[in-house]
């Protein structure tokens, strides 16, 4: 069993990116010091009951210094409430969580992100870098807008990771779908493909990288009652058909064969 | 004078635990994976994901959903079924030193009483508690909780073939659930922890479809504590055995208020999603409680409410 | 092509509704003390607190208490008679164009008799609800709601008494609410409302009290919605005459969701504690529906659920 | 029926006068415009329903720019969030609510005030202050510690109304209650008593200017789900033993022998 804190962090800052865009960066060392990338946390998003149930996030980046960093956009209550946190309050949060993506590809490597899918990528990239021998790694970003995709490659790009963008506007980089960008690749190039973003996007690229027959490992995202393996309530069918997985336990990364793509 | 370890020990049936908390089934799952978060060995008892004969596969997806301080669920009962639960989940235990309750499920009074002769005498299996919210699908899917005759009828198929403590979990979707207790407390029930969730819906405007995929499922958590805490009252006031309150217990003070109206133990469930260290933290709480009032031990408290 | 004003109406019984927002029996006063806050003549109906023969002093204090995302109360059903209402209360409606459903309570089949016959005739009482979930003291106190022959003896006394609109209130404390909702449907009921409070306490653990002085009461608000829900959807199901969804009802998407479960209308209760203008803000908002997803009427929601 | 509005007025101030007081101000003219010393605010503490129901404060101050100012001590739920609340939130308020003080008194005035009862008793002195013809006013002020009275004494002092004090720990003015700087006045004085604390000390104060055969008001506390007269939760039995009188509606504040001393 994988180690899990329970750790109550203060917020140092709150950055709002876009309307709907914040980033909460909180002090919890013990959680950043065991974070892998792909990993969430669930965070308690109200003191009281109203919201009762945590939210899943999953870890954007982690410092030296033991800052916890998550990207959120508001669809909701609990990331409502969340992103009238302020500075100097307490950040309840649980994790590291859950299986993160494979660490070792050995290979040169695609990060495909998708709206707020990016925001593991972002920690991956940064992963990859810090390897003594480090693979050539390339982001294929894509949202919906320029406004909501650029600070996003500002960051990935500061981390010397060179970036291909995709906008359903067209405003930025390529007119359509982030997975657009993988279609006419050369199968000789043996990418390992990370895929994290709205399920028809990474659908579509693990569809992609089977043809290209590239290793694809995907993030997916159910509805989340607990996230500690405790409540049953995070299933998804098994590729085998037989019963189901549980996205908090055994993933939320699984390899992009395993999923039953409904 | 203000003990160095407080009294903390109640009774169920023959079954002595070291305090009142423990936690509810299904919010737990096996245990083991609560165990970098909570010190297993310093509750009173755990009682795990409920078991039935056969694994069960569990009810399509969405199967939580939340609602105003509280939340659906309608998992479908899912778990790995008695023969791989003793050879896979209950190993786990034999390293801690905590008892283990079985809260088995069925959907016939033989599955009870299979499940109930498997379970007798097995190492590491301290009680067995008795969900009888489940549908009895010889009787239209009606669930056996709902009918003193059904419920009883569960009881002694089950105590008939178990000898260790026997707890049956009493359904809150009744009219009287006093006749449901004592009904239960004459077939031979050690004791009745009470209430299981109650039937409830949510709705999604936008799709104009229910969020649940098996359309009902049960409400749990602080929003029903009340009609929890009401009926462990009136049942405790109806019965002479143990009763173990469940319903939205999150701290120390609502475990406080379950002991007042007459639990003997509580159970900690869905707030272990919200707050992990909510039934470790709830031990302390009541330990203070007892050295704080200088009380002979956390007895003294049960069934304490001045009406 | 979005209407000016879109076709809001809906039926109960005889009595047309300029829309389907109606204020819950004893949480909007007797409907003056909400007229600088609240455009009346804007809402579907108004229910008033609960009248029954004789004045009410109600319960001793405290009568409220707050509970996680609801309260519970035990008022006791303090009114000022039927006689006072129909000449100090009622006049205010004189001015005011809003049908008034008098809600009405007892605890003999012999007062609800002549609570209905005195009611009938009088001028700027729209309808009748009937609120059964009073204890029988001639029944040793079991609230006629949560037995289906007593349920239907009430609606049948009244029946016979009361010509105009007659809806009746059911209870939610009972095994399966859709015996007792085809029990009145056929003793002649034109509509049901539910769902009434759910029975429940609250404990001081400082004080080792109950928090009511009545030790129990009945609980509302958001925390109930789920079970509410659930209830309008069996309800509405097994019967074919109307029903009005009551139970944590905050909203506009709470009000639809209701709609879609199969409600004809519904009722805001605890909500006007919290949001005085919740009621008016639901008119609006269902209309802003209506506009939206160019509806031909309200009416296209009713019973909507796609399961 | 007296106006009442429903208003969210933008908090502009946020004081801690003590570890556990604090003072909020609100820019909030309808209900600022409308409100009469006595009278009282139904306060949302959250945006969601945990808690769910309103809390009761009584008018603090008013300003003729409307602002509405409550005066609080934390003491559950409700006052811890609203303890918190940020300056640039909304604090929505529904009032003014409730029968206020007589507001002509025509006789030399005696505002006795206890803990955070003194709250009403500043927006009284300031109006009673600013009639044409003035009549003499002095405070009579208790509370537990000097920390806890102090502020509100220099503000009482700041409008000219000149204050005795008692603590019970004796740490400002008289060692002991405040009702004792009533005991041993001149009948003759024939003052209008405005009491407002807590139920011990306005029954002991109205008994003392019953004795004096003064005029006294005393402004009630009970629970209160909605502020209202709605829900009929707010009973408090009738002086001549006939039913309730409803706190929200007949009161807060009575002629101190309509009440039915319990
Ligand atoms: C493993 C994982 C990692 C995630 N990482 C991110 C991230 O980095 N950034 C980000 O913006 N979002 C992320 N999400 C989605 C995020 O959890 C939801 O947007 C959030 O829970 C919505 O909560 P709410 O209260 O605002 O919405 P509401 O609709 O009010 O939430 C109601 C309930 O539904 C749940 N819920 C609603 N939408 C989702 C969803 N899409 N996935 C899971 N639960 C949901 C909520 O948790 C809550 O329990 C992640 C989800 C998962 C499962
Ligand atoms: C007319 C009136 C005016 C008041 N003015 C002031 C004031 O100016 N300053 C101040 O500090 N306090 C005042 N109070 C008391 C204040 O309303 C309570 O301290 C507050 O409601 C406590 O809420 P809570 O959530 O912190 O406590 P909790 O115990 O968590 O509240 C639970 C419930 O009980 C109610 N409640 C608890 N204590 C009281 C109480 N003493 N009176 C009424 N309801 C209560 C709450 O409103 C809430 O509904 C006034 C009360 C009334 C009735
Ligand atoms: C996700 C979930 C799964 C549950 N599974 C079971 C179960 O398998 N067997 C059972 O008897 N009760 C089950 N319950 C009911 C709880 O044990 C408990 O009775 C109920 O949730 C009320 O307590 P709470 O409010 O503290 O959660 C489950 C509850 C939840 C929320
Ligand atoms: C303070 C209070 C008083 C009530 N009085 C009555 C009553 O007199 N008659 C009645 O039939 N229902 C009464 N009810 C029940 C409500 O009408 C409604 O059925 C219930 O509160 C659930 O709806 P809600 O969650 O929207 O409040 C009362 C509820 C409250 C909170
Ligand atoms: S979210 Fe509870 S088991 Fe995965
Ligand atoms: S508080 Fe509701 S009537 Fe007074």
């Amino acid at each position: 069993m994988q180690e899990t804190a329970q750790e109550k962090g203060k917020i140092i800052r709150v950055e709002q990116l876009t309307p709907d865009i914040f980033r909460i960066t909180a002090v919890a060392p013990r959680i950043a010091g065991l974070s892998r990338p792909g990993q969430f946390v669930m965070v308690r998003v109200s003191g009281g009951y109203d919201p009762l149930l945590r939210r899943p996030f999953s870890i954007h980046q982690v410092t030296a210094n033991g800052h916890v960093q998550i990207l959120f956009k508001v669809v909701g209550k609990g990331t409502a409430v969340l992103a009238g946190a302020c500075v100097g309050k307490m950040l309840d949060l649980v994790g590291p969580l859950g299986r993160g993506f494979s660490l070792k590809p050995r290979r040169p490597v695609f990060l495909v992100g998708g709206g707020m899918g990016i925001a593991p990528l972002l920690f991956l990239g940064k992963w990859l870098l810090q390897d003594a021998d480090p693979v050539e790694t390339v982001a294929l970003l894509g949202a919906r807008t320029r406004e909501e995709l650029l600070p996003l490659v500002t960051d990935m790009e500061a981390l010397g990771i060179e970036v291909r963008t995709a906008t359903d506007d067209g405003s930025l980089g390529h007119h359509g779908l982030v997975g657009d960008l993988i279609r006419d690749q050369d199968p000789g190039l043996g990418r390992q493909v990370y895929a994290c973003g709205p399920y028809p996007m990474m659908r579509a690229v693990s569809g992609q990288a089977k043809a290209l027959g590239w290793p694809c490992e995907v993030s997916l995202e159910t509805m989340m009652a607990c996230g500690l393996s405790a409540c049953l309530g995070c299933a998804f069918p098994r590729g085998d058909g037989a019963g189901h997985v549980h996205v908090c336990k055994d993933g939320p990364v699984f390899p992009a064969e395993e999923v039953a793509w409904l | 004078m203000a003990l160095e370890h407080p009294d903390m020990r109640v009774k169920i049936g023959g079954l002595t635990l070291i305090n009142p908390v423990m936690t509810a089934s299904g919010t737990f799952g096996y245990g083991e994976e609560f165990s970098s978060l909570v010190n297993l060995h310093r509750l009173g008892g755990v009682i795990l994901k409920g078991i039935s004969l056969e694994p069960r596969p569990g009810n399509a997806m969405p199967r939580v959903v939340e609602t105003s301080c509280g939340m659906l669920n309608a998992i479908g009962l899912e778990n790995v079924g008695v023969e791989r639960f003793i050879t896979e989940k209950l190993p786990f235990f034999r390293g801690v030193q905590v008892p283990v309750i079985v809260n088995i499920l069925g959907d016939s009074l033989e599955e009870y009483r299979l499940l109930g002769r498997r379970l007798n005498g097995i190492e590491g299996v301290a009680g067995i508690e008795v969900n009888i919210s489940c549908p009895n699908v010889k009787k239209g899917g009606v669930a056996f909780g709902t009918d003193p005759e059904m419920a009883a009828a569960v009881t002694s198929v089950v105590r008939r073939e178990f000898s260790g403590p026997l707890m049956v979990k009493l359904s809150p979707t009744v009219t009287d659930i006093t006749v449901v207790a004592r009904a239960v407390e004459d077939a031979g029930a050690d004791a009745l922890s009470l209430i299981n969730t109650l039937l409830g819906m949510a709705i999604d405007s936008k799709t104009r479809r229910p969020r649940l995929a098996n359309i009902v499922g049960g409400l749990s958590g602080p929003a029903i504590k009340p009609v929890a805490l009401r009926m462990v009252w009136q049942v405790a006031r109806a019965v002479k055995i143990p009763v173990i309150g469940i319903g939205g217990i999150a701290n120390t003070t609502d475990a406080l208020e379950f002991l007042l109206a007459g639990a003997t133990a509580v159970q900690v469930g869905t707030a272990n999603f919200v707050n992990p260290r909510a039934s470790e933290e709830i031990v302390n709480g009541l330990a203070a409680y007892v050295r704080d009032h200088d009380l002979e031990s956390i007895r003294d408290v049960i069934n304490g409410l001045i009406v």
